[in-house]
């Protein structure tokens, strides 16, 4: 398959990550409540799975749907931006504005008027996958070759169509790319909101783990995270790929 | 569909101060074929640019009057000096571009946009991508799309500049015949193609540029390359095409 | 390069027999400053450190739980951390010891509105209930709630950060655990809602101290003497609070401006009858039972013997 | 002056969301701890002024230095990529793993081992600008047509030279909008590394003031921070177009 | 410097498994021109690509020797059927895109540069940049580009397709000055053009395709038009052209 063919090299380079990581904290003798060791990490990994997997299910949930709805509606405020010249003017400093807002600082309104459940951490996902996709679409949407909208000029095509059928494409490109940002900048935004107040998920497991100072845990937990984010990650180029089959990169991605 | 004749005055043009033409003026007969000549730079490009009503940079201004009295956006085909295919759309699809562009192609559209495309030779690539093409190929696809649109009146670029002499014949006569009845303005380099294809021959030349007239062979249109007439206007186009002294080249005035 | 600073231990620690010289001292507190630390910014503003040879820093973390570990790798002299932490800290291997005290009664309170149908412990069976560091809060909690009779998978847990009091007044949770008596009551009496309180120690769990000083326990020896002048120290500072406490209030805002707030006059006054009067001194006996506790609970592997948990500066 | 003409959306974007707030925060009577009046920042605002400038003046040259650090590495790293075919496959996932780290998870470890003074906080700011630079960048690079790769290649090229003069300014378009992004992330960066341990800085004011429920003094450092936030977006942008001097929008930007 | 030839063997190119062309060979002597002819879509271009040994997407294979016996890296200019201008890189800047990718340019090549752009007529476009250029105009830097490199080997891919009939002769007479002595391998779709600068032209025919040669009129290059051999040739080539059958348009076989 491809797609196990494209993640190798990750596997490959976490497994580098951890053999470093150990080496590390052989020849450092870092004490374990800092930097535990990727063994211990390990160990920590076994004994509380299931634990783990719970909380990783809840994550994975709001992660994927922060993602979606994040990128469905940076998408859309890409296209409404580049179809409407008014909204421009306004919408555009807002969205700036939210985006410079540190989300975290909010958080703790977010939750109090969201409260502690999973729409809150969905919310925080959203948010902070929202403005990068909004910018880099709408970035895209801006650079269409002149030529091709004066071919949809001729063409007769009213700015709906252009921008969907001309625009868009056009603009693939550099969407894909603000995609992959986001999908890996997902599970961060899960993991605040968690933070800010919950019950479930591995930011809360991280944050007990980390209060009761069993930090191979909350590595543990960590672990899970990361890689869950490197698959997100590659999933969304496989899948912005597959949108693009006319595309080709100049230097393969990953190969 | 009835033919649709224009004409456009007082068309002036100036990119950063300098005038590239000025006062222009032509009547485009209803069904009647111009060819544009004119050197390398010397506004052809632009002119067609200001009659299909597309951005331009600079100062620009031109008064367009159609036979008919009503705006001719929307009924008008333009095929530019660049293919400008759609990279993420099929050849077929691309020649579909119009009818996509305003609504959703047909079966029959698409029945239609496989026989140009087999007539222009391209019938067995109708499914690839535009990037597995040859230059010329790309220009045929253009020209497909265009002649797709089946407008009254029909804007061309060097539509035949990159491809073989042979072919090249062969997409006059299939032009000649999609485009029967169509006021069409061509743009081209080969004073032959002009001879051949045009009603009426246009110079741009001099600078700031004006527009005149160059006589044409009688008879019907295409016509043989071989006949007396054209071989004879040939050496005059030419010679004429040389006197005009070349736009460009001397700085600022 | 990073671990091998870490390793050296602190910067300070080569100059140390000249006592002559100032000794810098690095204290890092649990959060940021409020009236708890009274007598820390009141020795500091008033000289009491200079007087005593001492050079002091003060540094506030955004989490409570990174002082510890910044105390155990050596990068920070002195932290301020609670005794329940700290037993847990010691079995988890930090090598870590409690050498002061500041606040000599438990903080801690299980805070629910006044408004609200929960008048005793018992009431909470069904509700949720809200805390901000997970670990001790919720052994706390439990052993407060089984003392009640209400069994600990009755109660919904929410970690709500550091948000307690929002989260009980924007009713997002039922109660919240682990307030401290001092702050969060007189935090909710500013908002205009009434809290109700829960006293730790009368619901079935050891009294402790709040607030401790706890220091790397193998550069102890080195320090002792810094460390006990530091002590003398902030007992006169607890001293002439509670002899000068309008004056002292005067004092604290003085030293920060964004401190002089309602809240903070209010918690000013409250805290100042639980600052431990004599800070070095040690209550060997609150340590061993607490340790007991936490065996006994299964909080901590094994016991730990007092003096790896604390050491009285006192005592020669 | 065009930047002041740029910066005026963004002004008015700003006063339409204070009245906006204002309303809301009347019409629904939402409580000031949770969200204080924009009137009532505005007191706290000018009653702190002194603190306030205090604490901003050392966010601003945290998020600076982090963000031309992070710019100039992430440049870096995307041009080592584009370079270097060996380093792709195994740099690529860990730069991708340590983007799905949550920094704050490493931010303990990183005040353990660079100190809790600026330095860390500075290399927060660059840890989060670092990774969309660098990928956006590296994604840009890629894109190059291949007609001016051809043509590099048969005018005798080196790899160097390349990178440098063909695929670097044919990806000036996708770095700008990496770029534009990161500015506006880069206060982010910088308030967190305060949030983990400082006792300065905006991001602390932040933080402490939100514990001791002082919302509106809360809400006053955030103004500061968001206004330089947006200010250093279109700093940025400006910045980008200078260095594009052929490149138009084919949608104005924000006229 | 000395001439440089080159000859290919073997050269085989296949897309998505239809060959089209296998076991090509041929020969360029040091200092000759050859004309390259063949219908759009013969296979012109990715020859080309393959001597300047460029990627190409499918299986394409190709013995490559040169008369010193060196390899031709290095010693080759290779010109577009596209223009290939920099957007970023103002006109002169392009004209010295060479030295610029290897190294620094210097104020001589400056220079020169300048030289060859008022040469090709653009000397007043020197410092815009390449977006206010008209189709020609950027053809003819593009040109000004190759001949700035003064390569011994010079592909040229239908280096005069988009200027006007005047200009283009007087590329060509550019052209034959600036590199006599080159061995260049010149692909246009104008029989004439060929007839007027080749010393041997070939024609790639067929599918898959074969090369073959066409004799060509005596004499001096660049030879003038009216040159009676020049008139008669053009219509034995044009109707050979016409022989070869089309190599599209057929399907896979
Ligand atoms: N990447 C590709 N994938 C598949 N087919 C390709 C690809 N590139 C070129 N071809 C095919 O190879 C053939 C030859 O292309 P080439 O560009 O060499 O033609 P050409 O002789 O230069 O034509 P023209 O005169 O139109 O420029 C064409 O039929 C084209 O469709
Ligand atoms: N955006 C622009 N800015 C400045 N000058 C421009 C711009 N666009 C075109 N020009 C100039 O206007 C002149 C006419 O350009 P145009 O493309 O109309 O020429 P043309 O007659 O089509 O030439 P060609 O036969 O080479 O295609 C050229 O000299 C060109 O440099
Ligand atoms: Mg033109
Ligand atoms: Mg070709």
């Amino acid at each position: 398959m491809s797609v196990l063919k494209r993640l190798w090299p990750a596997l490959l380079g976490i497994l580098s990550i951890l053999g470093l990581w150990q080496v590390l904290v052989v020849v450092t003798g870092v004490p374990g409540y800092v930097l535990p060791s990727p063994l211990s990490v390990m160990q920590a990994f076994a004994s509380h799975q299931q634990l783990l997997w719970h909380h990783a299910g809840i994550t994975v949930i709001e992660i994927v749907a922060g993602l979606l709805i994040g990128c469905i509606s940076g998408l859309g405020t890409a296209l409404a931006l580049a179809r409407f010249h008014g909204l421009r003017r306004t919408l555009l400093p807002i969205l700036l504005i939210s985006q410079a807002v540190p989300l975290f600082a909010l958080a703790p309104i977010l939750m109090l008027w969201l409260g502690y459940g999973m729409t809150a951490k969905i919310v925080m996902a959203t948010l902070i996958i929202y403005f990068p996709v909004a910018s880099t679409c709408y970035d895209g949407l801006r650079q269409t070759p002149q030529g091709w909208l004066d071919l949809a000029q001729t063409l007769g095509a009213d700015r709906r169509r252009r921008l969907l059928r001309i625009q868009l494409p056009a603009a693939l490109p550099a969407l894909a790319s603000g995609m992959r940002m986001a999908a890996s900048a997902a599970p961060i935004g899960a993991v605040i909101g968690e933070w800010v107040g919950s019950s479930q998920g591995l930011g809360y497991l991280m944050l007990d783990a980390n209060a009761r100072m069993q930090v191979d845990l909350m590595f543990a937990a960590l672990l899970i995270l990361v890689t869950f984010g490197v698959a997100l990650y590659f999933t969304t180029d496989a899948v912005m790929r597959r949108l693009m089959p006319w595309h080709e990169d100049r230097i393969g991605a990953t190969s | 569909m009835t033919s649709l004749g224009f004409s456009l005055s007082h068309a002036r043009l100036a990119f950063s101060g300098q005038w590239l033409f000025d006062g222009l003026s032509a009547t485009f007969a209803a069904g009647s074929w111009t060819g544009l000549l004119g050197r390398s730079g010397s506004g052809k490009s632009s002119l067609l640019r200001m009659i299909a009503d597309l951005p331009i940079p600079d100062t620009h201004a031109l008064t367009l009057t159609t036979s008919d009295q009503r705006p001719l956006a929307g009924r008008l085909a333009w095929m530019a000096q660049q293919d400008q295919l759609l990279p993420w759309r099929k050849v077929i699809d691309n020649v579909l571009l119009g009818p996509a562009l305003r609504g959703r192609p047909t079966a029959a559209q698409r029945q239609r946009a496989m026989t140009l495309l087999d007539e222009v030779g391209l019938s067995d690539k109708a499914e690839q991508w535009p990037k597995t093409l040859s230059g010329g190929q790309r220009q045929r696809v253009a020209l497909a799309r265009t002649l797709f649109e089946d407008a009254p009146v029909v804007l061309m670029d060097e539509p035949f500049s990159a491809v073989d002499a042979i072919t090249r014949l062969e997409l006059h006569e299939l032009a000649a015949r999609l485009l029967a009845g169509r006021t069409v303005l061509l743009v081209t380099h080969d004073p032959l193609e002009a001879l051949r294809l045009s009603d009426r021959i246009l110079i741009l030349s001099d600078q700031p540029a004006s527009l005149s007239d160059f006589e044409v062979p009688g008879g019907q249109r295409p016509r043989a390359l071989d006949a007396p007439d054209v071989q004879r206007m040939q050496s005059q186009l030419v010679a004429r095409l040389h006197s005009a002294p070349h736009t460009n080249n001397e700085g600022s005035t | 390069l990073a671990l091998v600073l870490i390793a050296s231990g602190p910067a300070w620690a080569a100059d140390d027999d000249d006592t002559t010289q100032t000794t810098s001292l690095k204290v890092m507190l649990d959060w940021y400053t409020n009236p708890s630390h009274a007598p820390l910014v009141i020795a500091q503003q008033r000289g009491f450190f200079e007087r005593h040879g001492l050079d002091v820093e003060l540094i506030s973390p955004a989490d409570p739980s990174v002082p510890p570990k910044l105390v155990a790798a050596g990068k920070i002299d002195m932290a301020i951390s609670y005794q329940p932490q700290l037993h847990l800290q010691v079995d988890q291997g930090l090598p870590l010891v409690r050498v002061g005290t500041l606040i000599a009664t438990p903080l801690n309170i299980t805070l629910v509105r006044a408004d609200s149908d929960i008048e005793s412990m018992e009431d909470l069976a069904g509700k949720s209930i809200g805390y901000s560091v997970g670990g001790v809060e919720e052994v706390l909690l439990n052993t407060m709630l089984e003392h009640n009779g209400v069994a600990p998978e009755d109660v919904e847990m929410v970690n709500v950060n550091f948000a307690l009091t929002p989260a009980l007044i924007g009713e997002k949770v039922d109660a919240v655990t682990g307030a401290f008596r001092n702050f969060e009551l007189a935090q909710m009496a500013q908002e205009g809602v009434k809290g109700r309180a829960f006293y730790i120690e009368e619901e079935g769990v050891p009294t402790y101290d709040e607030l401790i000083f706890i220091a790397n326990r193998d550069t102890l020896d080195a320090n002792r003497d810094a460390y006990t002048r530091f002590m003398a120290a902030v007992e006169e500072a607890t001293a002439w609070i509670i002899n000068h406490p309008d004056e002292g209030w005067k004092a604290f805002k003085a030293s920060d401006p964004a401190l002089d707030t309602p809240v903070n006059k209010k918690a000013w006054y409250n805290t100042i009858p639980r600052f431990a009067l004599r800070p070095a001194a040690l209550d060997g006996h609150r340590y061993d039972a607490f340790e007991s506790f936490l065996l006994e609970r299964g909080q901590i592997k094994a016991k730990s013997p007092l003096s790896r948990l604390a050491v009285d500066l006192s005592q020669p």
